[in-house]
């Protein structure tokens, strides 16, 4: 049952060392930037990140990178043009990367949300990023095998949480947070907005509330506006 | 051989555009690929779809338009037109690897003859290497457009016998739309459909792949 | 693109003998009994037909294996206390039967429709669904695999179309919908009510318009007076 | 013996309901489970699910309450609570499949000293058979509770060393409420954890399988 948390720094306390922490966002679009600053604060490290993008510019993931809490990131696109922090940890043979292709990653973590033990994905088949990787061919067509990717502690950004945990997201920024909600033994979200229990029409939930493990919310100045 | 030979960036989105069928659901890459969005008639009914979760995605926004939760596989921020729809990662994948989506076009380092496409890393040691969709995009759509100039910049021809760059995917390109020509590739070769400003010979004098010509075929 | 059709039989007229048909709908909540009936008239045989049960009553499902248009049920649950034209079908030798657990069902036919070429799935393992099916250890857990369910055809109802066929559903009435719009070759779709471009949220869309070929429109009191 | 000296099943449904905690997402199978719901406190915060897609389901309808697109897996018509949500059978099934709720409380022809179920087809050639979502939930729950008569109208004892009716899954019950006595399947064999109207003496000699007298472990 979902707890409502005062703070972000409570929601992640209890974030142990070598943890594998799921981190929702596509570029700043989704990315929990204050529960990722929490978790910076708390101290946990040895971390392992699942997220599409190795941290944008100095705040967020790219601000856990840089400080070195990062053994290893796990995402489909590192390099951007403001990765700076990851390609520094990167060159310097200071960060272990796990490149997925994007389809794959979110496959793979929509497979331990829902149980599956592993599944045949097209994607990949015949590339470098299959090499060592289990194949089939199926229907005349090639197939990598692929695992599940379970986190300890999944951290959400979404728009908006009734008083049980139920989560409607906003536009592009759902992306990986419906997902990774699923897949986590903890998952901790941040929204703009806590609403009564009833707000929200049982057929626009997006998460359903026993995914949710706590909410924070985080009052946004940009957000509030947009929304 | 210089690029001034044939067509330039926008004339080729045209082209690429032109061939788009109406009411077709459409995959436009990072980067050159998004040229042809501006030479989609608003009547042909293509609708976008962008990797990040979206369908329907409309132009660029600027100024009040921007919305940092509305953006592009290309993180650019972009608007939402009239019957748009919003989905997570892995269902937009999955729209994409099931094959609903009728056209992906992308850019490439290197097309092969069998379709064989490279277009995610160099290869060089020193690069950080980064996926994105490229790999899903290469395989997902019933169809995969290249869109790339012919040469690069030290001349070299990206349409090739074998890819020596890392690949994206197997025999999964359909059609290669270049500065100086469009190329299909079908099972039994590579036809020339257009040429820009050059003619077939001299296609084949540059090129290192057995061309066949579309109009004497 | 999607066409809206102005009868069930136009929207089904094509459907050819020995096709795959999958059809929504748990019990009588989200069946497609138009567009089911339509079919009996349009005389396609030989069916293979997919969905969770197999028929309830005289009417739609029912109907269509009374008149012996249906080789062979995929479903979780034939047997019910008014499925009595299957029973006799079955009991006769006139039906072949493929029984698949409702969650492997569900998630074949999500397979279908995602592009995932199999996948390991621990419900069934050890039991006798999975004799004959190969069957993996993964982290000390037992797994079958199993493999997609296509459609050639999916009849699928839901709640509400805009013009371009983007889809919402009522309430548990949405079940088997979503999954099989994307799985099939071609799908028809009956609703009842046809609106207009820009009146469905984006962020309340269950099924995009591009897994949408055919809408028709079905007049029905009873859903208008529910809704 | 006969059922007359244990409790009766409304009282077993109660027992039942005693031992879900508050807060817990529960899945209560059709037939003799759904009793629990009505021994469920409202201000328990227990959150029922129902895998036709729905997570916050509320008592059956009755009246101008039913609506035919509101049903349970019973095909029952039942009422929405606040905070529920409607989602689709792929994600309702990965719900359960993935180990989102706590309990699932199951009807059973045998339960074997290991936990194995048989719940779902008598193993009879003339019966038709039907699965469900059986194997699914029999997986798929944190905890497997099973509620049943201990023994059959036959007198057959339905805890058995092994399963003789086909499986529904391997090792996926945890806890058998039954008539007389609930039972603890554990690691190193079966606790007796309650007994209603029987002693454990009388309970030894009934069942087929070693039983520990959890009052003097």
């Amino acid at each position: 049952m979902v707890s409502i948390v005062e703070t972000a720094t409570e929601a992640v306390a209890d974030t142990a060392d070598a943890a594998t922490v799921l981190v929702s966002g596509f570029g700043s679009a989704g990315q929990p930037v204050e529960l990722i600053e929490a978790l910076l604060d708390c101290g946990a490290t040895d971390l392992t990140v699942v997220s599409n993008n190795a941290g944008n510019g100095d705040s967020g993931l790219a601000a856990l990178i840089r400080q070195g809490r990062v053994r290893k990131m796990v995402c489909s696109f590192p390099r951007q043009s403001d990765s700076w922090h990851f390609d520094a940890k990167y060159r310097a043979g200071e960060i272990e990367l796990e490149l997925v292709p994007q389809g794959n990653l979110a496959e793979r973590i929509r497979a331990a949300g829902a149980g599956i033990g592993a599944f045949f994905t097209p994607t990949g088949f015949g590339t470098p990023l299959a090499d060592g990787k289990e194949t089939r061919e199926i229907d005349g067509v090639g197939y990598v095998l692929e695992y599940p990717i379970h986190g300890d502690v999944a951290l959400v950004s979404a728009h908006r949480s009734d008083e049980l945990g139920n989560l409607v997201y906003r536009k592009t920024a759902r992306n990986f947070g419906p997902i990774m909600a699923a897949a986590a033994t903890t998952t901790v979200v941040q929204v703009h907005e806590i609403v009564p229990v009833g707000s929200i029409d049982p057929e626009h939930v997006i998460t359903p509330s026993l995914y949710v493990d706590r909410v924070v919310r985080i009052a946004s100045d940009r957000v509030e506006a947009a929304s | 051989m210089t690029m001034a030979v044939g067509i330039d960036r926008n004339s080729l989105a045209a082209a690429v555009a032109a061939d788009i069928p109406a009411g077709s659901f459409v995959n436009l890459g990072i980067g050159l690929p998004t040229k042809v969005s501006n030479y989609l008639a608003p009547g042909s009914g293509v609708t976008l779809h962008t990797e990040n979760g979206m369908l329907g995605m409309g132009p660029e926004a600027h100024g009040d338009e921007v919305d940092p939760d509305l953006i592009n596989a290309g993180k650019i921020p972009v608007t939402e037109l009239p019957g748009a729809s919003y989905f997570h990662h892995a269902d937009s994948f999955a729209m994409m690897r099931g094959g609903h989506l009728d056209i992906c076009v992308m850019g490439a380092y290197q097309v092969s003859v069998k379709g064989d496409l490279a277009n995610w890393h160099t290869g060089r040691p020193d690069d950080i290497p980064a996926v994105g969709g490229a790999m899903d995009l290469a395989i997902g759509a019933k169809q995969t457009f290249v869109m790339m100039d012919l040469t690069s910049r030290d001349g070299t021809v990206k349409l090739v016998p074998e890819c020596t760059y890392p690949l994206t995917g197997l025999a999964c390109v359909s059609r290669v739309y270049t500065d100086l020509a469009v190329f299909l590739i079908e099972p039994d070769g590579v036809v020339v459909r257009d040429v820009f400003g050059v003619d077939f010979r001299q296609l084949t004098e540059l090129v290192d792949v057995p061309l066949f010509d579309a109009t004497t075929r």
